[in-house]
């Protein structure tokens, strides 16, 4: 694991503040769940904040993020507006889509939050494509796109890399390695796990970090983002090891269904980064932290409960900008 | 085949496990696969327990690889198998299109008569519960536009049964539909084996005065429709065209000659959906003395919202259903839009998705 | 905009070429590419000097990665371009349908109007020289059927520039749809910039007694089977809808108002194609009182054959167009079929492909 | 190169008789084609016979092949009907597809020809599901999948590879590498050109045969074949770098284009496999096995000329199996 003392106390805050926000916002989530207010399917990140963090927080506030319907992490990291996204969860007017995506479709373009995708694998592209369109327009922004072990088993993935290679665009490719699609295991579904060097086939440097260390993802993006920013080629991609404690869909834990034991979580949540680094912080600072977040998401929460639904012309709008 | 007596009752997703299992009792050469149909939810229970008895090679999980999957499935099918593919929802079926549309549509002719491809791709309509745009989709109107396919949208666990038994027999590529609100529901299923063959609509509500058509989720509306109706005094026939492609024209045909009204209720955007070929259809078949007027309802012209209030509007149901029926057959300016009762209620979904 | 004088007749292709060159000399966001935009061939001409003239990262040939430069496309209009994506036959957009029609048609919705898709994808029909199963498919009514999609299919080359220009400008995605037998039609297209908007069909010929909708290359068999009719004082009113989606359905309707009879023929399959939608918005939005007599013609429902005796009858042509026409005004009992005449002579094609 | 001693004289003439005859009947179609008797685009295989020939001349009879539009060699390498074939090319009702199919899919089940696809990439994993079935059947047949470079640029490439290897399963992939998608050169669709360590990245053993050379090859996939046959599992992957000699289709050269020089494409001339194996023969059998070839080619054309096109009511047959 990357040493504490190699990040300063400001940076340490700022994650810890980040991580802790993102895993109690989804512990939110589960708690109001069983009450159908949150009238959508959820797809939890807890257990693996450590990877969006990370990179996120490498990235500047123009820098763009694409993700999947397992966003909520990436979203928040990103900077998106913690009220509007709670508000979608909800299916009001307030929220990041007006209601008008829901949980797996969350967005916040302001904030460089480019838009999630229900369908594995979608966004790649999407993604790669507005890597383009920076490279073309001479910005020294950059992409990020997240996506998981599932993505990969997909031809979509490589083409996608083929062509972030083939014309050297400003993109990280993250990929989130939590084991399993679902309830499949990567070595039920590829002969071989090694990402990393069906990535580098292509012709791109790629790099897998493990044990979920979000100051090693730190260090290593922000060096990669440095050196693009610099005009070195693109694109670079990592394989950030992690893993989900939760259910793939839904609130609760599943390991009552069988295809995974607590056994293999256990180091996981052993080595969690929420506790990590709330322990790297003098306590008040910490609590003060954990104080202040609290308040925020009983805020959203209640700025979500008390907003409006849509009112039914809403249906109809934003099928068709030029009419 | 002649369908024993139903001496039970099944929900939709076990007369659809059953399927499969008779048939892969009957016929080594049937195997089904796609991603998740062995894992511990086993596609909402669909496929539950046929990976115990027969064996990993002939029931599969396998890569998130949609496109080089139903190309295998036509690659198996070439070979004499009978490859069963199954899609938890029908949104993921875009990837597939190339080899369902180039490939397994055409192989049987462009090759002369040489390969045949007797496959079933198996997929579900969601619905509810917030699952908005990409998770909501009825792209059946798809396989209905080319030649060399065949699409079926069972909406009762006994047609379930027969139609996937039927499909499975089927030498050609099949796309069998499900909703996945219908899954819960429940009927008789008769024991052993029978067949729901291809091309044969079927009357499930007779009536005199306006017919409906309901293409799966909305024939349960349709239904529901025409209980509202009693109250107006209006006798709904409520058709059910069980298979889409090949579409049993006759049957849809004869009824609005005898109602006068056709209705095609789709659970699909109308847009060149199977309501707007089921009204074509008729209306060109009509002799120059005939009249029918015609309507048809299905998805709102928008993407699905996951908003409760909004995806509200996005479905007909039983009362809009009605409400339009309605002025369909008393004519424009005295709308009438029926009470929502209680003993005529919508069927609620909460997951699991 | 107001279109200036034709001074000048022009191919098709070439009009497809000066409209790309206008709004890329307008708009630095305009690029364009796909497979061999930038080879020596250029598209059958179409995207031919736009390299030399706009450099290699504006107009770029790219890998065989339809799904992924489909995306691409997405995300750069997201980004604010406005990407044209080429294919040199509309059969390879099955590989985009996933990208297409979940993301490219969605994103404004479901992302609450904070995301726009302003992309263009242009693709071609196939048709004769042995092309066949593969090289021939239409399948614009694809994305019809999806809302947030637009679809236009050009058949004069002044509609091809000025439905181009507005197609780059629109805010949404277009898909524009080109037919190889089209490309080498000359015509008056005039110099500079103008649009030919979405949602406004073109009567290409006045008439009473039947209305003919010619969709895409049939817009041409259409005038043909108009030529025909005369010889049977039959005064046939030719409608080319131009833009598909939306639809002037206005139009359509008050034309076959007037004449009482529509035959809508379609370069597709007919079963939830073009035609079958045509023909349900006329019906649906008949009064009580009113009566037209309906039929539509497409694609034989086969897969596309490539030996000459049999593609001729796969396809509808001026003279089955007409004889079909005679017998919607005529009535069923008295055939006629025009003998094939020099003056109205079919286009014949060999390549290049 | 492989040495001539390594193989035996009937062999050494048995495949000099196919390559001579694949180039042979491509010859007379270019010959014929501005006739415009054939009206059907061809995708001439004209210099890349050996990799077709190699291949196949290590199958089975009961082995299946699948492959591409530009299937001509590999459809007579196959045993595929010659006679049928040239019907097919003349749209008649004695063709192998009864005059549906056309040049770009060629088809002859009898002899292991599975079947060919205008859409690039659109065979491989169908023949990767042939070769499931064969295993799932016990069986000790093999599939060989063909096709080009520009192929391994789409994902359903990396898909069908992936479950291949998955699965072990009785497959041989050969990529016809000719350098070129159309137009456009393999380098400048791929970041790098290193299929084999694309393919390997995938779990599966895969290397290049250089120089078009068809005792090498055939050697290769002699040895694979029987490896295969013996029970080690699949699949196996062989880059096979060759050069097309004439335009992408139509009957013609393309230099003129100029997006490649005959600078480039005189060692491949030179190194031409017909007639290598044509010098490597005694000259009187060389001359017995050229006529009878062209006897037996001459016959197919009048054959096929002699044919008679597809009556109407055949258009309608062959859509559906089962009514
Ligand atoms: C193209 C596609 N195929 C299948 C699915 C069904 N599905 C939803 S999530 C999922 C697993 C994806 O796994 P991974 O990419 O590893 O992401 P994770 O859920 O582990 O974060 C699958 C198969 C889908 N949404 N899209
Ligand atoms: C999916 C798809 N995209 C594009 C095309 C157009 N196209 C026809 S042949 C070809 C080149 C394929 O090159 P390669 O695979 O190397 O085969 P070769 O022609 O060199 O034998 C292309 C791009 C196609 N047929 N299919
Ligand atoms: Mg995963
Ligand atoms: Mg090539």
């Amino acid at each position: 694991m990357t040493s504490a003392s190699a990040v300063d106390p400001a940076a340490l805050a700022r994650l810890f503040r980040s991580l802790y926000r993102i895993r109690r916002v989804e512990e939110e989530v589960a708690r109001v769940y069983p009450s159908d207010k949150i009238r959508s399917p959820v797809h939890l990140s807890i257990g693996q904040e450590a990877v969006a963090v990370g990179v996120c927080d490498a990235l500047r506030g123009d820098d763009v993020v694409f993700g999947t319907y397992r966003s909520h992490a990436m979203y928040l990291a990103k900077g998106g507006d913690l009220r509007a996204m709670i508000a979608e969860l909800y299916g009001r007017q307030t929220g990041c889509a007006k209601g008008k995506g829901g949980s797996m479709h969350l967005v916040d373009v302001a904030h460089g939050v480019m838009g999630t995708s229900a369908v594995v694998g979608t966004t790649i592209p999407n993604a790669v494509g507005y890597a383009y369109a920076l490279k073309y327009r001479r910005s020294d922004r950059v992409v990020a796109s997240f996506f998981g072990d599932g993505a990969t088993d997909e031809g979509v993935w490589h083409e996608s890399l083929g062509f972030a290679a083939l014309k050297r665009l400003p993109i990280v490719f993250v990929c989130e390695n939590n084991l399993y699609a679902i309830h499949t295991h990567q070595l039920r579904r590829q002969h071989t796990g090694d990402i990393v060097t069906r990535a580098r086939s292509h012709g791109l440097p790629a790099e897998r970090i493990d044990g979920n260390d979000i100051l090693a993802i730190r260090a290593r993006i922000a060096e990669t983002v440095a050196a693009l920013r610099a005009g070195q080629p693109g694109p670079f991609f990592f394989e950030c090891m992690t893993y989900r404690w939760r259910e793939h869909v839904g609130p609760g834990e599943d390991f009552a269904l069988g295809y995974r034991t607590r056994d293999e979580a256990d180091p996981w949540v052993r080595g969690d980064q929420v506790t990590r680094l709330g322990g790297m912080l003098p306590p008040d600072e910490r609590r003060r932290i954990e104080g202040e977040v609290e308040a925020e998401i009983a805020e959203a929460f209640a700025f979500a409960e008390a907003s409006p639904f849509p009112s039914p012309d809403q249906l109809w709008t934003d099928v068709y900008g030029t009419r | 085949m002649a369908p024993a007596e139903a001496t039970r009752t099944l929900a939709f997703v076990e007369a659809v496990r059953e399927a499969q299992d008779l048939e892969m009792e009957r016929d080594s050469s049937v195997i089904l696969f796609g991603l998740d149909v062995d894992d511990p939810k086993a596609i909402l229970g669909t496929t539950r327990g046929l990976v115990d008895k027969y064996g990993p090679e002939r029931v599969f999980g396998t890569p998130l690889a949609e496109d080089a999957m139903t190309g295998a499935a036509v690659g198996m099918a070439y070979a004499g198998l009978r490859p069963i593919h199954v899609h938890i929802r029908m949104d993921f079926v875009l990837l597939a299109m190339n080899q369902l549309v180039n490939m397994a549509a055409k192989s049987r002719y462009m090759f002369g008569g040489q390969l045949s491809v007797p496959m079933v791709v198996r997929s579900m309509i969601g619905k509810s519960w917030g699952q908005g745009a990409q998770h909501s989709q009825s792209l059946y109107s798809y396989f209905m536009h080319v030649p060399g396919l065949k699409v079926v949208t069972p909406t009762t666990p006994y047609d379930a049964k027969g139609t996937l038994i039927a499909a499975i027999r089927d030498d050609d590529p099949v796309l069998y539909v499900e909703h996945r609100i219908l899954h819960s529901q429940k009927g008789p299923v008769p024991e052993g084996s029978y067949t729901v063959p291809p091309g044969k609509a079927r009357i499930t509500a007779p009536g005199r005065h306006v017919t409906i058509v309901g293409v799966s989720y909305m024939q349960v509306e349709a239904l529901r429709a025409h209980e509202y109706l009693r109250e107006v005094d209006i006798d709904a026939e409520v058709i059910d065209p069980i298979w889409v492609s090949p579409l049993d024209t006759d049957t849809i045909l004869d009824s609005a000659r005898r109602t006068g009204h056709l209705l095609v209720v789709d659970n699909a955007w109308t847009t060149c959906g199977a309501s707007s070929e089921i009204v074509a259809r008729v209306v060109e078949r009509l002799r120059p003395d005939e009249r029918v007027r015609v309507r048809r309802m299905g998805f709102a012209e928008t993407t699905c919202p996951p908003s409760p209030t909004l995806e509200d509007q996005f479905y007909p149901n039983g009362r809009t259903i009605a409400a339009a029926a309605y002025e369909l057959v008393r004519g424009p300016g005295k709308p009438w839009m029926p009470v929502e009762r209680e003993d005529v209620n919508a069927v609620s979904f909460r997951g699991p998705f």
